[in-house]
């Protein structure tokens, strides 16, 4: 692999299989299957033996499931309307306990509480979601799964108001296995092609990786609590503190193995490599979850226990810290991506990041500000690239599409809109989540200033990855074979969720303006509304470090300096690839490692393939045949075996001479008789 | 002999007291006499059976006899002795049984056979309730001459004929070290009433004794067959006729043990050890010993006659650490209480099993591990009596064997001989490697030859063998009849 | 006689000795039996040997148990003699030898 | 009769029954022993219902007088036999009697030679098991245990796989041994207390001296792990599951290995606390390095059967760890786990003969793809997988965080290595699910295979829902074992703080006191 | 006088013991026993033991000595010397050295424990004069305090001459071996 020529090739041999293996296939089974066959080279027939399934009582499934949603989100309303109501003091409201388990010591208790906090990720599961399903209906058509389908995204649902709703950790915790569970299930919902199953099973033991420090975590609460209610934690924390500093410590491991959990969940470093695997899911499916709900909940859960992070400075700044890397990396990796869903993983990836950095700052409000403008913009972009791939014929591969705003211009439109507001372009809701996050973690100082520039780079590099989305997607020459089909616009069950989604991504920053808009309008709907729930960690931060604020000079110069970035760095993304795939090519040209590099996440996965995954199951191999079988089964074995040796010595004993037997009679006579008068 | 002196003797007691033997030898003759008068060649069988039932009877009243010593201090009644008889009975009844129809060519001298189980069986008897060496010597060799004679029974045959000679000249010779022991023991202590004896102390412990006891005892331990006084076992229980093995493996057996419990003092009035104490942890050893070579020796042996000798080996082994236990055991019949259990078990689970063996060979000669593959689908009860069998020896509860065995390393553990007990219990699981092995073969394993023989009905042999079955599990489940007998 | 009696009974001692000796070592069953003889006449010697012993040890009062055993013993010899050589005699019948060389067919 | 009687004595009627049927009449065998085992499982069920959990008595207590043993100096222990039900016995009771018809119903499909045989140890063994649970008499405890032995002997034996004969030997030898030991054990306390009821036997055996506690515990405790089995002591499962007829693994797997930890708990710790607090670490290591040892063994295997017996080893680590952690969660939870590891782990090993029925393999690389054609039995299947690894809403999770959370509570470190092994789970179980299930489906003669029938459905059931049950809602059963719990964690503290009294501190000073905040 | 006779005749029983293991013929151990019995004899009336002198001639030397040389008469033995081919060698060899090791044994442990007697005090007493073992006491023991062993005795007697008529007896025809076993 010297020559960079040879290379190439065998890279680009590589990218085919990728994209083209990797392929989403959409509901076209039947209808296309020479065309997919064309980029199945993995040798994965087994799908095509299915023909499209009668809707027969599965048609159901679809009107079923969207009333559910439907009226999920209705009551999420009318829930989140009461509370509003209930005013200032009382913040929350619950409905009846469930005793679940008796420990024996204290009873771990469920009970499903709406507060500030979950009301907004209520609304945003609910609402996000319904959309989802709408759009699934177009999507999933002729699928031979279509009910299970709806049946697991409907679990999914369940789950993740679960996570968000329940009193307890540990009912947290049910939640948070139930959409890691449905996670699993709906990666691998194409199962028959193989690796989507590989890839579920990837997210779910990667997950299970957090979950398992996720546990510990709450062992530690119950250790320092002794309950595992979120609001009796949360509450009591500051105090408990002040009586007792030296939990500190405790206090300490308690928050690092919950953001372990969290790192699972939301994947950040060390445990992000199973979100772009995750991608071999219906799109829908990573719209939802993998983008607007699931892998925020860490940051839900952070938020949640905001004053365990708080209590502690230095966790606080190995949030931030792991945040900044996440994004970076992720930023990089999705430079270079080919196939438009891994793009918008590796960003997804690099948001959460963002969000986590946030959380590093104490800046909770910001990150579900973010987390919030996040689920309209990237579900806005899945479901758009969803509708892309939908209308190539499930084409992943950008470098085969352009053009396209000829073919769908809704789709077109709503994905820019989409792309805007990702790439942080002015006014548009990621322009004002993205630089709040920056201004808090500008506002902290001291190691925080890397941070930030580390964050201010991703925001550079999150603009070009999205204009060059978009310009390699929409723009420039039709890359695709005309002959064999023609793209199309997708039908109003996938657009009208678009076009709604694009709706909020523009209005989403409403939610909060910066601190300096105060001169024109004083809009901090979010941070107020949250407040009663970040207070806790807020003034447990403030008697450490103080209060961080901004002058107002220095904030509209970051305003202005974001702007800037973003601005400019879509606008040279755009230009060089409005035009084609030449830049790509030349990227891959000039420094191929480097390319190469940056392509495969920088080589992270490759690297726990090399020093987990294989010496793992090397090890396994090794107990199993050396340590079980040589030595531990070898001794019971042997123990048979010398049973049997020396069964065969005493054997020779017994030689049939009377002779023979007579000496032996005569010699231990004599011993018993020595022996005696020895000891007498 | 004055009439008084017969009076002396006689008396009511003494002669309960001596009724099993007194019949036992009326028997004996009275059969020999149907051989001899013409035309009442029919009553040998009656006569036999009447002859062990009328000893049963005895045996069974003399559970309600006065212990004590009688016919001036040679033999010594107590209820053991008693039970004991009963076992003696039960294994001479058992192999009897399983005898019928086994002999061929030699059927015309099925008188003497009969007379000399019948003779042997006194022999047994003498032994038991022997209260001086001289009695116990010649109980012995009442026990033994006859039974040399049936090992060696089937004469025209080499490997029988090598049995007999084999058993008689090992027999012989310890017999030559008892009687030299006994002369030693005599000349240390003046005395050969083993009452006598078990009060003198320090006496027993001067060399002259001890080298006297060891010899004995070693002559115990060859009637016993432990180790290594066991090697003669596997040779003449394959060349003798089985039912003359069931009968060597369970009676002579426990006529030595009990012996060896009247030298341990379990019968005497003082319930004082003859033996020295320092003997404990060697008799324990060699118990243990003896358990690891005769489980050993069973473990590769493919001729199950043979692994059934070697299994007895093995089970004398079991049943000697009571003896070795005896010195410390805190209950003072401990040791003739688990060894009359363990045997009452035994001759009914061995006796049993040696029984089907001499069945099957009449089939089909020699009875080996693949002679007895498919054994569960050809003939089912057999089988599962074999089983059966298999798994008390092994000691599997709920059967007779596994009381046995607990009650022998209860005796252990009492005397503080908890590492011989381990190591002993640790033994059983070589044994059951190969009691297994028979279950595996006739329950697991297809038929692998041939067996035109066909069945042979015996009538005798399959009553015998439900009833052994029957009683094994009855022991199992339910071990207060017998316990509560000798407690 | 004023010999001591250990030295009698070192005396049977070293008879018994030579009889175990000569048991293991031959292989014509007939000696052999006598070897087995010559350990019952050790036995023998000290029965009378010990009762001699106690005998005089009680004031010349006569020890019975030590000839009495004894007699028991040479009848004891007698029936070991009969059967031993019954056997022998089958033996030869079976395998025309009277060598303990060839009794051992029966073997591990 | 009374019930406990009758639990014990019903199936033993029932074997006698069916023996003496004729040879021929499998349909007239099968249904005594249906019939006999349904009213088992009722009775048993029964009882479990009438059970109080909040008293830590012996209920329902049978007591018949049986024989006596010699005991030194003349006197004699009496055993009895005596039956009863105490929090620590009722669950398994349940699983035990429950378990029964539905192992009958699995044979359907694979004992189709010799039923006659096979419907008598089935019952024979279930008189064994249920007789060692309910057993309060030591001497008829010791019976019982090594009953059950026997026939699941011949099942192995005679139903098993090729290597059925080295597997079935190997698994009787090796527990033997165990038992055998413990005998020793069981003589020397019976001979020490003079008694053999386990009532009075619990009350008077910390009076012995620490030495003799310490040689009795081990005596008892390998027999256990051998049984359980414990780390080093566990290859021969492996072997025996992987010969067995699914109904022999089922029981196996369901309630025989339970009788281990059972033990543990009803003898080792409950008799010898002092004893069980000093060999706490080293049982909590055992069982933290079975956890992890054990899903690596798992991880090893292309044998799906052998898997799930692997993953056994792992899953009853977590029982052991649970139990010697001594705190109100870990024993709460292992008596939890280890319902739900028969639940859990039957359903696999069933649900595993149903495929071998239908194509002879339970080699992972036969398979594939089987979802397509078995949507069914994917669905029970996911279902025994997600119980397995201990997704919550499920059973396994109830019980897994009640032991870790007990284990952690007294010693954080092993508890610490043991949460590696929630991971290590979900790798091995959903390895092997993907392998079946999963991917294309390549060989040709799984395209044929039938989904499941709803016999085999219908056995399933009552586990599925059990699984449910116990994940939504495990107080109906954690308060049955309330009471006779808190009697023994109070006991365990007391022992504790006496220990810490005398002369030399017991080595596990780490153990922390939990607040009694009930 | 009488020491002399003692040791003289312990020295000649103990020769010819010697001779009877070592002897190539069978014929020469029977006449070697027969000196060995002879000795001891002697041996028993000097210390008192005259009745027992008596019988040991006359069953030994005069029944059982002559069943032996009637059955190596019988089966023409005498003559086949290659049953024992080289009498010394037996005394080379594994099995040799075992033997005079145990034997040894067997010996050193019984002289031991012979010489371990402490001789009664004082001078020795008297024997009775008219020896131990008279006739008259001795028959009234037997028939009191031994008469169980007695008449079990001749029950084993009479298993002896069906024993020896099982084993002996040709297959056609009687053959009068037996009668010989009976002859105590």
């Amino acid at each position: 692999m010297r020559h960079p020529a040879l290379l190439d090739a065998a890279l680009a041999r590589r990218l085919g299989a990728q994209a083209g293996g990797h392929g989403d296939h959409g509901h076209a089974h039947g209808g296309h299957a020479d065309h997919g066959h064309a980029h199945d080279d993995a040798g994965h027939s087994g799908h095509d033996e299915h023909a499209a399934v009668e809707p027969g009582i599965g048609g159901l499934a679809y009107p079923v499931a969207v009333l559910a949603m439907l009226v999920s989100f209705v009551l999420s309303l009318a829930a989140v309307v009461k509370l509003g109501s209930l005013g200032e003091h009382a913040v929350s409201f619950e409905s009846p306990v469930w005793h679940w388990i008796d420990t024996g010591v204290f009873s771990i208790d469920i009970s499903m509480v709406i507060d500030r906090l979950s009301s907004v990720m209520v609304l945003i599961i609910t609402g996000v979601g319904l959309l989802i399903h709408v759009y699934s209906g177009g999507y999933m058509k002729g699928d031979p799964g279509y009910a299970k389908f709806f049946a697991y995204l409907n679990l999914f649902v369940f789950a993740m108001l679960m996570l968000v709703l329940s009193s307890s950790l540990l009912g947290l915790f049910v939640g948070w296995e139930g959409v890691g569970l449905c996670s699993y299930l709906l990666i691998g919902f194409w199962y028959e092609k193989g690796w989507p199953a590989e890839a579920g099973q990837k997210a779910f033991v990667m997950n299970r990786i957090g979950d398992a420090s996720f546990l510990i975590g709450s062992f530690l609460l119950v250790h320092l609590f002794g309950t595992l209610d979120l609001s009796d934690i949360a509450g009591s924390l500051a105090e408990k503190l002040a009586a007792n500093p030296g939990m500190q410590l405790e206090l300490f491991f308690a928050g690092l193995c919950l953001f372990g959990g969290a790192c699972g969940k939301s994947a950040q470093i060390p445990l992000f490599t199973w979100l772009p695997d995750a991608m071999a899911g219906p799109t829908p499916v990573s719209a939802l979850i993998h983008a607007a709900t699931m892998v925020t909940a860490g940051v839900y859960l952070v938020v949640r226990l905001n004053p365990l992070f708080a209590a502690n400075p230095n966790l606080l700044f190995l949030i931030g810290t792991v945040g900044a890397l996440t994004a970076f990396v992720a930023g990089t990796t999705a430079l270079v991506q080919r196939d438009i869903k891994k793009v918008l993983a590796y960003s997804t990836v690099s948001q959460l990041g963002y969000m986590f950095l946030a959380l590093g700052t104490g800046a909770f409000s910001s990150a579900i500000f973010h987390l919030a403008t996040h689920a309209f913009f990237k579900a806005l972009l899945f479901l758009g690239a969803g509708s892309v791939i939908h209308g190539m014929h499930h084409e992943q591969d950008m470098h085969k599409m352009g053009n396209l705003r000829k073919y769908m211009p809704q789709t077109f439109l709503t994905f820019l809109v989409g792309a805007a507001a990702l790439s942080g372009l002015p006014l548009l809701s990621g322009f004002f989540s993205k630089d709040e996050i920056l201004g808090h973690v500008y506002a902290q100082g001291g190691g925080y200033y890397v941070l930030w520039g580390i964050g201010i780079l991703t925001a550079a590099m999150t603009a070009f990855y999205t204009w060059r989305m978009v310009a390699l997607t929409f723009f420039g020459p039709e890359r695709f074979d005309k002959k064999h089909f023609q793209p199309h616009e997708s039908p109003l069950s996938m657009t009208l969720p678009l076009l709604l989604l694009a709706a909020l991504a523009i209005l989403g920053g409403a939610l909060s303006f910066p601190p300096v808009f105060e001169h024109f309008v004083r809009v901090e709907y979010l941070r107020d509304w949250l407040a009663p729930v970040t207070d806790a960690g807020t003034r447990l931060l403030e008697e450490h470090a103080g209060a961080h604020e901004l002058e107002h000079t220095t904030e509209w110069i970051l305003l202005g300096l974001g702007a800037l970035i973003a601005l400019g760095f879509a606008h040279t993304a755009f230009h060089r690839f409005k035009s084609g795939i030449a830049t790509d090519e030349a990227t891959f040209q000039r420094s191929p490692l480097r390319a190469r590099f940056l392509f495969e996440a920088w080589g992270i996965d490759k690297a726990y393939t090399l020093l987990v995954v294989q010496p793992v199951r090397v090890l396994a191999l090794m107990i199993a045949a050396v340590v079980d079988g040589t030595l531990i089964d070898g001794f019971v074995n042997g123990a048979a075996q010398a049973a049997l040796s020396s069964a065969a010595r005493v054997r020779t004993m017994a030689s049939g001479r009377i002779a023979t037997y007579g000496l032996w009679m005569g010699a231990v006579t004599a011993l018993i008789a020595i022996l005696l008068v020895w000891n007498r | 002999m004055s009439p008084q002196l017969l009076q002396q003797l006689f008396t009511a007691d003494a002669l309960w007291a001596l009724a099993p033997l007194i019949a036992l030898c009326l028997g004996a003759m009275l059969v020999l006499l149907s051989d001899i008068l013409p035309g009442t060649a029919g009553l040998r069988r009656p006569l036999f059976l009447l002859t062990i039932a009328a000893a049963a009877y005895g045996a069974v009243h003399g559970f309600g006899a006065p212990e004590g010593t009688y016919m001036m201090g040679s033999f010594h009644h107590s209820h053991a002795l008693s039970a004991w008889t009963v076992i003696f009975l039960l294994s001479g009844l058992i192999a009897f049984e399983f005898g019928q129809r086994y002999y061929k060519e030699e059927a015309r001298f099925l008188a003497e056979h009969d007379v000399l189980m019948l003779t042997s069986l006194a022999g047994m008897v003498m032994m038991a309730g022997a209260a001086d060496l001289l009695a116990f010597f010649i109980g012995l060799e009442t026990l033994s001459v006859p039974l040399y004679t049936l090992a060696g029974f089937r004469r025209a045959r080499s490997d029988s004929v090598e049995a007999g000679l084999k058993y008689f000249m090992l027999g012989a010779f310890a017999a030559a070290m008892f009687l030299y022991g006994a002369a030693l023991v005599y000349a240390a202590t003046g005395t050969i009433s083993i009452e006598d004896m078990s009060g003198m102390g320090s006496t027993l412990t001067e060399p002259l004794a001890l080298a006297g006891f060891a010899l004995i005892v070693g002559s115990l331990f060859f009637k016993i067959s432990v180790f290594p006084f066991h090697l003669w076992v596997p040779d003449v229980y394959q060349g003798a006729p089985t039912p003359v093995t069931a009968f060597m493996a369970t009676g002579t057996k426990a006529a030595g043990f009990a012996f060896l419990l009247t030298l341990m003092g379990q019968n005497l009035a003082s319930g004082k050890p003859v033996l020295p104490e320092s003997a404990a942890w060697i008799v324990g050893w060699i118990a243990v010993i003896t358990m690891a070579a005769g489980n050993l020796g069973a473990l590769v042996q493919t001729d199950l006659k043979r692994m059934l000798a070697y299994s007895g080996v093995a089970h004398a082994g079991t049943m000697l650490l009571a003896i070795a236990a005896g010195w410390h055991d805190t209950e003072p019949h401990g040791a003739q209480t688990a060894l009359l259990f363990y045997m009452a078990a035994y001759v009914f689970t061995a006796g049993g099993a040696f029984g089907l063996l001499a069945w099957m060979e009449s089939e089909g000669g020699e009875v080996t591990i693949e002679s007895l593959k498919g054994l569960s689908a050809r003939r089912p009860m057999l089988a599962a009596a074999m089983a059966v069998f298999m798994l008390s020896l092994g000691g599997i509860p709920p059967l007779g064997g596994f009381w046995g065995k607990y009650l022998v390393f209860s005796c252990a553990v009492r005397a503080d001989m908890i590492p011989l007990a381990v190591i002993g219990v640790l033994m059983s699981v070589i044994a059951l490697g190969y009691y297994l092995k028979v279950i595996v073969a006739m329950y697991m394993q297809p038929q692998t030859q041939s067996h035109s023989a066909g069945i042979s009905p015996r009538l005798a042999a399959a009553v015998a063998t439900g009833v052994c079955a029957l009683v094994v599990v009855a022991l199992g489940m339910l071990p207060s009849w017998v316990l509560e007998r000798l407690g | 006689m004023s010999v001591p009696p250990s030295h009698i009974f070192l005396l049977a001692a070293l008879l018994f000795a030579i009889g175990a000796a000569g048991f293991f070592l031959r292989r014509n069953v007939i000696v052999v039996l006598m070897c087995i003889e010559l350990m019952l006449n050790a036995a023998n010697l000290t029965f009378l040997a010990a009762s001699r012993m106690h005998t005089l040890a009680h004031g010349a009062r006569p020890d019975l148990q030590g000839p009495i055993f004894a007699i028991f013993v040479i009848v004891i010899a007698a029936v070991e003699a009969a059967v031993g050589l019954a056997l022998v005699i089958a033996l030869y019948r079976n395998k025309q030898t009277v060598s303990l060389d060839d009794v051992a067919d029966l073997k591990d | 009769m009374d019930s406990l009687t009758l639990l014990v004595f019903l199936p033993l009627l029932g074997a006698l029954v069916v023996a003496f049927t004729p040879r021929e009449a499998v349909a007239l065998q099968r249904g005594i022993t249906l019939a006999t085992l349904l009213a088992v499982c009722f009775i048993g069920l029964q009882v479990c219902l009438d059970f109080d959990g909040s008293s830590a008595a012996y209920q329902h207590v049978v007591d018949i007088p049986w024989f006596a043993l010699p005991s030194g100096g003349g006197s004699s222990v009496p055993v009895h036999f005596r039956l009863g039900i105490d929090g620590l016995s009722v669950l398994m009771i349940g699983l035990t009697a429950l378990l029964g018809p539905i192992v009958m119903l699995s044979t359907w499909g694979h004992i189709t030679t010799r039923v006659k045989e096979f419907m008598v140890w089935l019952l024979i063994m279930q008189s064994g098991m249920l007789g060692v649970f309910l057993a309060l008499d030591l001497v008829l405890f010791y019976v019982f245990w090594e009953i059950t032995l026997v026939p699941l002997y011949f099942m192995l034996g005679i139903w098993g796989g090729e290597r059925r004969l080295y597997a079935t030997i190997k698994f009787f030898l090796y527990t033997l041994a165990g038992s055998l030991v413990m005998m020793v054990g069981v003589i020397l306390l019976i001979y020490q207390l003079k008694t053999a009821d386990v009532a009075k036997l619990t009350e008077y055996a910390s009076s012995l001296d620490s030495t003799r506690q310490t040689w009795i515990f081990w005596a008892f405790a390998l027999a256990f792990l051998i049984k359980v089995p414990a780390m080093p002591f566990h290859t021969w499962l492996p072997d025996a599951h992987t010969e067995a007829p699914t109904s022999g693994s089922v029981i196996l797997a369901g309630v025989l290995l339970k009788m281990g930890t059972y033990g543990l708990l009803r003898f080792c710790i409950a008799m010898f606390p002092a004893a069980a607090i000093q060999a706490a670490p080293i049982m909590m290591v055992l069982g933290a390095a079975g956890i992890v040892y054990g899903a690596f063994l798992a991880m090893a295997q292309f044998d799906v059967k052998r898997l799930v017996a692997c993953s056994s080893v792992s899953h009853l680590g977590y029982v052991l760890m649970g139990l010697f952690a001594f705190t109100q969660a870990g024993l709460r939870g292992g008596v939890l786990q280890m319902v739900n590891h028969g639940l859990s782990t039957g359903l696999l090993f069933l649900l595993i003969g149903m495929i071998y029925e239908r194509r002879h393999t339970r080699m992972l690389d036969q398979y594939g793809g089987i979802a397509s054609v078995m949507p069914l039995f994917a669905l029970f299947f996911t279902l025994a997988v997600l119980s397995s690894v201990g997704l919550p809403g499920l059973n396994g999770f109830v019980g897994e965080y009640l032991i870790l959370l007990g284990s952690f509570q007294s010693q954080p470190w092993i508890a610490g290595v043991a949460v590696t092994g929630v991971i290590f789970g979900a790798i091995y179980l959903l390895m092997a699910t993907r392998k079946l299930l999963y991917g294309p489906l390549v060989h040709a003669e799984n395209k044929r295979l039938s989904d499941l029938n709803l016999r085999e459905v219908g056995l399933m059931v009552p586990i599925v829902v059990l699984c449910f049950w116990i994940g939504f809602a495990p107080n109906t059963f954690l308060s049955r074992t309330d009471a006779s719990i808190d009697a023994l964690v109070k006991r365990m503290q007391e022992t504790r703080v006496a220990l810490a009294a005398g002369a030399h501190a017991p080595s596990t000073a780490a153990l922390p006191t939990e607040p009694d905040r009930r | 006088m009488a020491n002399l006779i003692f040791y003289l005749m312990a020295a000649l029983a103990v020769v010819a013991a010697l001779g009877v293991v070592a002897a190539r013929n069978p014929i020469m151990s029977i006449l070697a026993l027969l000196g060995s019995f002879f000795a001891l004899a002697a041996i028993y009336l000097v210390s008192g033991f005259q009745t027992l002198a008596a019988l040991q001639i006359l069953v030994y030397a005069g029944a059982i000595l002559v069943l032996f040389l009637f059955v190596i008469m019988l089966l023409n033995l005498a003559n086949e010397t290659k049953l024992e081919r080289i009498d010394l060698a037996m005394f080379h060899g594994r099995k040799a050295v075992w033997t005079f090791l145990i034997a040894g044994a067997l010996l050193g442990i019984s002289a031991f424990a012979a010489l371990a007697i402490v001789p009664a005090a004082g001078d020795a007493p008297a024997l009775p004069e008219r020896g131990i073992d008279e006739l008259q006491p001795l028959a009234d023991a037997m028939f009191s305090r031994y008469l169980l062993p007695f008449e079990l005795v001749s029950v084993l007697l009479l298993a002896t001459a069906v024993a020896v008529l099982v084993l002996a007896k040709r297959n056609r025809g009687p053959l009068n071996l037996d009668q010989g076993g009976e002859s105590t």
